[in-house]
């Protein structure tokens, strides 16, 4: 596969600032006007296991990481080791040369299997079980080798800025591998000072010494290195102003925006960042018309840590009762406890949005890392039937977007709504043109707040039958409006009913909402479709597979492979027709999932009946690149694999 | 305009058993509620699963019966939700200490300004009669085939082990003085714990009315003497009056102590009440200044045509990189 | 539909003694050699709530109830009015006159809706609101109404065995219906009097009394309504040996003799009869061959009540990895709390059987009533992938038999199994042939217990990669099969591992397991097919309407549509190549399924994409009867029905 | 033979941050074991989810790490269905009073024989440092943006309104104390419940190694003061010795108030020890002759061919109706 762009990726213990660099490394490179996609991987653990995070730049649109590494950033012995291997011909290895003689046996956070496999290669090659030993069969496939005597350097800087604490200046080695790696690829120095004062913006003494930790890096490796590595990274003015947004950041904001006001949560990876986003962002900006005029006021969103999972759901149910939009995010063992929350949910019609990060399961499963597991699982969590929203986005934007219509359709038909992301959205960031907030639109549907209009007191039929399903919802508190909720069936004041025409009577009202939606839903929120009407391959995915895919296609196409991809949003209701008709007339479908048992091609079987029997799955906890998804439909195009290929891409 | 005890009932037909304790308790419900005068608007019961579960249903105000142990963190919510509304909680002791025992320990620990009222009548009612966690070890109730395998549980201990601010006893028969547990429990700063003695004619043939009303426990002159008795009549002081931790450890052990007493003397009232702890409520509001006036479930969040009223704008300008 | 059977129906209020007047009716007709089918409706409620049994007895085999009543027998207003519509023509209402002027309005119990429609209906017919009226209207309809003046017999029976307490001698009216009953239908006094006294067994002071009353009444009966009633009931001779069974008992016995030895339960109808049951029976008899004979000795069965469901499930666990056969019962709500649980057990490989007694839900639901709502969840309970087996019993036989299997299996294969009945079953009585329980065989798979033979100390591979996935077991306390479990994903030893070559391997090891379950278990376990290989019409189905199917299929096939039936036992692994042959070739296929959604349906679709476009649903809380499927397949087969009917009848 | 400390080690590797108390805990628990000479397959450890859920990965035992909040419902499943095992529940503070607070309760009510070592560290380790419930009211570690809002539980006085019959604490960092500690939980007939201070110096800045060994807490020679005590030294016993209930009632409350004493003289040992009440498994074998001797996981089921042993012939005839 060509690539137009380049791929850098960097490592280290859990703790040692490896996102940090990461970050200055985008931005670095995000200022100067390139597009950015980056994300990172870790171990369920705080200090100490292997972490790296993958940083894609490119002058043109991306959205995935892609496996080739053209450039590896190394601080300790445990990247170089285990990475190495990732590097394409012609790329780079930075690595501290001290560390060379390092056997690998003495990192003891390098898994007896993965270590076993390394001896074997380096058997094979006859080589030392040392870093040297790995770093010498980059070389052999033709990888630059770059040594950066970091402390050398950092003591250099140390001189120049006066500090002599070796512990304040062993802080600057993650960075000082970004300077490094910008200074192979002769970037503009300003552009990564200028990030790293952003930075450090409330640490001036710091900034100032990394800036000149910048300058000696990159002079040492302008007269050491000068020139030796092929590619140039250079600036690309643009008048578009962009944003670097990362996943966790991206929902949290858009929950502020779409007015949710109560948010509960229980710790869990990868879904806690963004209950903590809010609650670091508790106290909001509102701009009110107050007399024909815009007045800037404050508002608040309240956030509670519960002491489960269970306790976050029946809470946000609570609220919602009350009056505020209220969700709750959380990830597999948490959605697992929430079960029983949501069928109350669901039979007393209350808009309850869940946003739901799916990370590798089952059971505690994989915690930090990726997968698409519980599609099935959300359309069907909790016994008996009732009717629920599941939607899933596809990228950043998708998600925050998504987030104000998971609301108004909780609003609008009364409702469940799983709102569906994944540990490879949370995890990754991105540079996109800066949103427009003012896009999102509330729709609060029938909600009554304050008094039923022309009601009298005494009881309010809040479960009405109506035509649509959808009855008028007086929030608790509300006068005029009482009436009562339960679990049990109930009538239309929310009294227990075990009569049998009452039931009937509620589950096809409760139901017939479901109808509604696929009716006002407009298409373009259900599926997306890309490329070309009629193509010889017609992908079909949901989630965070998109990015892979979208630059897999185009890189298919351009070569002459004609591919089409459809991307399912909402997954209930589900747009059958549509989907029944676009895949009856493909030539070759493939269903590309990030789970073992092709959850989506089931669903699209049972709602179209339309035998979906090529797959591209994977489920080892490591996203999908956009190579591999390329390499799968080549082979699967020219027969020369099964209907199934299982991708196991990813350290 | 006062409200009348009427007004507080509900036309939803009342299933109970003849002779239940519950109807004690729905009474003093309706008694206290119509004495304070809360507009039954502004008010929500929140229920658990049980025959103690369905009480919402027989009351005139917004009422939400839950699930089974998870009347706390719905009434959580709906509190949280608009700290301005009156949120009582109830449930049977299965659902409270049972199934329900993390959000009872755990809701002590947040002290959301609410009342919570549990139906102790050591069974599980709805279903038929097993052991509930209040039952005492070895004992069996006629609904049981053998005698009960674990230890009982002390609710009023757990209460005070949990931080509830408040925490009483009451006695479903007797009406009136549960009628003023519950205006306490309600009027309280805090949350407020109230556990009653609710005989199960159908399940519990131990702790019965005619047990709690002296059966058998006769004094000199033949007659039976209550099991029951007041703890304010003895002078018994429950409540903390400073800001002193030391005076507040003394309070929560004596109320511990008076805990210890069940059986042939029983202490009913108020064991410990507390309303120097501030409120989770009072705490919010110390982190967010508009939390009590402008509430989660009052905020305004969309003006003209949809658009939302909250800008996002300073913090998307955040993440600019050029 | 032409009835060679009779339907009974006794009522009252809950607590009164309906079940047990019910019972004597049965056992009463069984002992003579009639078979059997009774079922009881109830509400969510301790005392007072209308409930009402239905006995359906047969020279024949029978397996459902039918709608159509042929005698009612009441002793309360409340029976009168509700159910003297279902009385057939003919048929026959017992009631007592002292209640016959009674206004409607005056019974609490009644619900407002159902109240009104009564009025509409008397209203209609000019008479009054009262049980008289109600009557009258019955009485116009052709049905025979019988006035039995329970209070003025039982002052006679009073006098005859010198019993004045007036309490004492009323607490015999429920067993008055049930002697007037057999007394107009001319059965042998001596059969209701044998089994009296079987029942009161350990009360002859009751019984004699009894007695006494049974022959009071004949006598009354025999008097003043001599023959009037043109249908008799006469003994069968047989030699079969019959046992009547009751749903709530069967599995608990079955668990006996599975070798279950630790159950856990939370208290939840229906399923906690179950467990109560093994509670009743917690000390067993063993029959151990000891130097090669057969020895009588004793075992027990711990049963656990916990204090949520949440315990339930993983105490249940704990049990199994300690060796023992474990399993936990429950219903809707109850399954919900425990999807956390599950897939712990699945990634584990823990042998663990979950009973699901299905009731009405969403939610709370219809905690007493019937519903098969939960098979979606079933197979998609948890986040994320793991092998399952779920088995579907249809019949109270197959109940019996499919616990053996389900631990087998759960054994075999590793995995949690559920094991799914409803609510339907569990509240249903019926004759049987005695069972064989030689027919049930236990199998341990790779189960080590004691020592691992020939293992050194050191840890065992527990997970250890296999052709067929499946690994052998040692129990916890196994000398030389130290292990670890985790929710996490983990190496062979059960270590945590984030590798990703060990997650596919793992994952590809969990999942290959339901391959071999698919090959093992053989087809009559999976399915049963019923009636002509051709037919016009094929029903698919699952679960308790297996009666009612079956019992309409004979009348339709006796009629000359032919009908076939296939039912699906095993859902997961799903028998696809099978269900596909069958399915594809049928002329006209009918889902038949006592939920909205169709879930079988679905399943079928997904699984075999064979398009099931005809539905008869039911939803309402009530049993579908032989009369309504028989209805609604032959509008289907006319064509004079849409594609879906939906079945309300039910009270 | 005896064991020596390696054998109980697993070869698993570890990755506590740097300074961890989890790695006092587990010395301790890896001495305690050795010296107590159990055989490692006939013992279970049992954990929860958090970095203190690892633990059983670590030694070379049957280790069973279950899901967050559960460790004792599955251990409870294992020792009754094997009560001739050793099993050792354990697992973070949030673990054991946040999600897992019912199994908490509800398992001092049972009284099975097993020991519970809490983790107690003020945080949510493994998901970045949160609050977890023992955090007091307006602490602020340096995980949290905000103070804590929730006040905190006190641990040993909810095991002892639960019904634990051995309630200790004890210090991470004080490993043989600790070690005597762990033998005795285990050895206690009944269910005991260890709570641990663990000083978790990744996100709690309050609670550290230092705040313990008496940081900014000197003697007059100017000495740091730990702020650690021993309840023995004292001459305190918490230990019940007779059947009488006021006795244990006296122990229980002398245990509570002890249990006030939190910072500067923070007291650990046993509070509070009752071996006087049947274990569960006593009430259990008290049922079911054959229980201890041949419990539900030793029992054998089939015979030849998979015959069942077990007869139901019985149980159906009763059924027979011809
Ligand atoms: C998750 C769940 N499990 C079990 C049940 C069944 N259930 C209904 S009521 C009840 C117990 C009621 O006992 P208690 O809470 O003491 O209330 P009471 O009936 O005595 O008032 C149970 C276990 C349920 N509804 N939900
Ligand atoms: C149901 C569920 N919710 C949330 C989590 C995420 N989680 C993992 S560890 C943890 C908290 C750990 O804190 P604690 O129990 O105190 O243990 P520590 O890490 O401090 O030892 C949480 C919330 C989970 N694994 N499962
Ligand atoms: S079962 Fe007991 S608690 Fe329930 S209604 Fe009857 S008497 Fe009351
Ligand atoms: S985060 Fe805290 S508790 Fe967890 S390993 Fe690190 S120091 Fe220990
Ligand atoms: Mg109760
Ligand atoms: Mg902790």
């Amino acid at each position: 596969m060509e690539r137009n762009d380049f791929s850098w990726m960097i490592g280290g213990a859990q703790g040692s600032g490896v996102d940090t660099s990461a970050i200055i490394f985008a931005k670095s490179a995000a200022q100067g006007g390139l597009r950015v996609y980056g994300n990172r991987e870790y171990y369920s653990n705080i200090k100490g296991e292997h972490s790296y995070f993958r940083v894609r730049l490119s002058k043109d649109q991306i959205r995935s990481h892609v496996d080739t590494v053209d450039m590896l950033a190394t601080f300790d012995d445990e990247t170089a080791v285990r990475h190495a291997w990732e590097v394409r011909k012609d790329g780079a290895i930075i690595y501290d040369p001290s560390l060379g003689s390092n056997p690998i046996e003495n990192i003891q956070t390098i898994e007896a299997n993965v270590e076993s496999r390394l001896y074997s290669k380096l058997d094979a090659n006859g080589l030392p079980h040392t870093v040297d030993g790995v770093l010498e069969i980059a070389r052999r496939n033709g990888v630059h080798i770059y040594a950066i005597p970091y402390l050398e350097l950092l003591k250099k800087v140390g001189e120049q800025v006066g500090e002599t604490s070796l512990s304040a200046l062993t802080k600057m080695t993650n960075v000082m591998a970004v300077a490094a790696s910008f200074a192979l690829l002769d970037y503009p120095q300003d552009e990564v000072i200028n990030a790293i004062r952003k930075q450090f913006k409330s640490k001036p003494k710091a900034a100032e010494m990394n800036v000149a930790m910048i300058a000696i890096t990159y002079d040492y490796v302008r007269e050491k290195y000068n020139g030796s590595f092929g590619y140039k990274l250079r600036t690309i003015p643009t008048t578009e102003k962009r944003i670097l947004l990362r996943g966790s950041t991206t929902i949290g904001m858009a929950k502020i925006l779409s007015g949710c006001r109560l948010q509960t949560y229980y710790p869990i990876t990868p879904a806690s960042d963004e209950s903590e986003y809010l609650e670091a962002h508790e106290n909001i900006d509102l701009e009110v018309m107050v007399d024909n005029e815009l007045k800037s006021m404050k508002g608040a969103v309240t956030v509670v840590q519960t002491e489960d999972e269970i306790a976050a759901v029946t809470m946000a149910i609570g609220g919602a009762l009350a009056g505020s939009r209220a969700s709750t995010s959380t990830s597999g063992p948490g959605f697992s406890l929430m079960a029983e929350g949501m069928g109350w949910a669901g039979i007393n019609e209350v808009p309850l949005v869940i946003t739901l990060y799916q990370r590798g399961g089952p059971s505690t499963g994989l915690p930090t890392r990726h997968e698409q597991g519980d599609l099935r699982f959300a359309l069907h969590t909790g016994h008996g039937d009732f009717p629920r929203i599941v939607l899933a986005s596809g990228d950043l934007e998708e998600m925050f977007f998504d987030v104000t219509r998971s609301f108004n359709y909780a609003e609008k038909y009364q409702l469940p709504v799983v709102h569906i992301v994944d540990k490879a959205m949370a995890n990754s960031d991105m540079t996109y043109k800066m949103f427009d907030p003012s896009l999102a639109k509330i729709e609060r549907g029938l909600l009554i707040k304050g008094a039923v209009p022309g009601h009298e007191d005494g009881p309010f039929d809040r479960f009405k039958e109506t035509a649509t399903g959808v009855s008028p919802r007086p929030a608790i508190g509300t006068k005029g409006g009482i009436y009562w909720n339960t679990g049990d069936e109930h009538d239309e004041k929310g009294h227990i009913s075990e009569d049998p025409l009452n039931r009937d009577m509620m589950m096809e009202k409760r139901m017939r909402k479901l109808d509604l939606a696929a009716e006002e839903i407009p298409l373009e929120e259900k599926v997306h479709f890309f490329g070309p009407k009629d193509a010889q391959i017609t992908l079909v995915s949901w989630g965070s597979t998109k990015g892979a895919i979208l630059d897999a296609m185009e890189a298919l196409n351009a070569e002459g492979l004609s591919v089409n991809f459809l991307q399912i949003r909402l997954v209930q209701p589900f747009p059958t027709d549509y989907v029944k008709d676009v895949l009856s007339h493909a030539k070759k479908v493939i269903d590309v999932e990030m789970n073992y048992s092709g959850q989506l091609g089931g669903v699209i079987r049972e709602m179209t009946c339309v035998p979906v029997e090529r797959y591209i799955v994977k489920y080892n906890g490591r996203p999908m690149s956009s190579e591999e998804i390329y390499d799968a439909v080549k082979k699967i195009a020219d027969g020369s694999a099964p209907n199934r290929i299982v991708l196991r891409n990813g350290a | 305009m006062a409200l009348k005890l009427t007004d507080l009932k509900s036309d939803f037909h009342n299933d109970w058993c003849p002779g239940c304790g519950d109807f004690g308790i729905l009474s003093a419900v309706q008694m206290a509620l119509a004495e304070m005068n809360i507009d039954p608007s502004r008010m929500a019961v929140v229920s658990g699963i049980g025959c103690s579960g369905k009480t919402p249903h027989f009351l005139n105000t917004y009422g939400v019966h839950t699930l089974h142990g998870r009347s706390l963190p719905f009434a959580t919510g709906v509190k949280l939700s608009n700290p301005n509304l009156e949120v009582i909680a109830c449930g049977g002791d299965g659902d409270g200490m049972g199934i329900g025992a993390g959000h009872f320990v755990n809701s002590g620990r947040r002290n959301v300004d609410m009342a919570y009222i549990v139906y102790d009548n050591g069974v599980y009612g709805l279903t038929k009669g097993q052991a509930s966690p209040t039952l005492k070890l070895g004992m069996k109730t006629k609904s049981l085939p053998l005698p009960n395998i674990n230890q009982g549980i002390n609710p009023l201990m757990l209460a005070l082990a949990a931080g509830y601010t408040f925490v009483a006893r009451g006695y479903a028969y007797d009406v009136r003085h549960l009628k003023d547990l519950i205006k306490k429990a309600v009027q309280h700063k805090g949350f407020a714990f109230l556990d009653v003695l609710q005989p199960c004619p159908t399940y519990n043939d131990i702790l019965t009315k005619e047990y709690w009303q002296g059966e058998g426990l006769l004094d000199a002159a033949g007659r039976p003497m209550p099991r029951t008795y007041k703890l304010d009549i003895t002078g018994y002081d429950g409540v903390v009056k400073t800001d002193d931790v030391g005076e507040m450890e003394e309070k929560i052990k004596q109320a511990m102590m008076k805990s210890f007493e069940f059986g042939d003397r029983t202490p009913i009232g108020v064991f410990y009440q507390n309303e120097r702890i501030p409120t989770y409520e009072e705490r919010l509001g110390a982190r967010m200044p508009t939390y009590r006036d402008n509430p989660p479930g009052e905020q305004e969040i969309a003006g003209q045509d949809g658009r939302p009223l909250a800008t996002v704008q300073k913090l998307l300008d955040e993440l600019r990189v050029n």
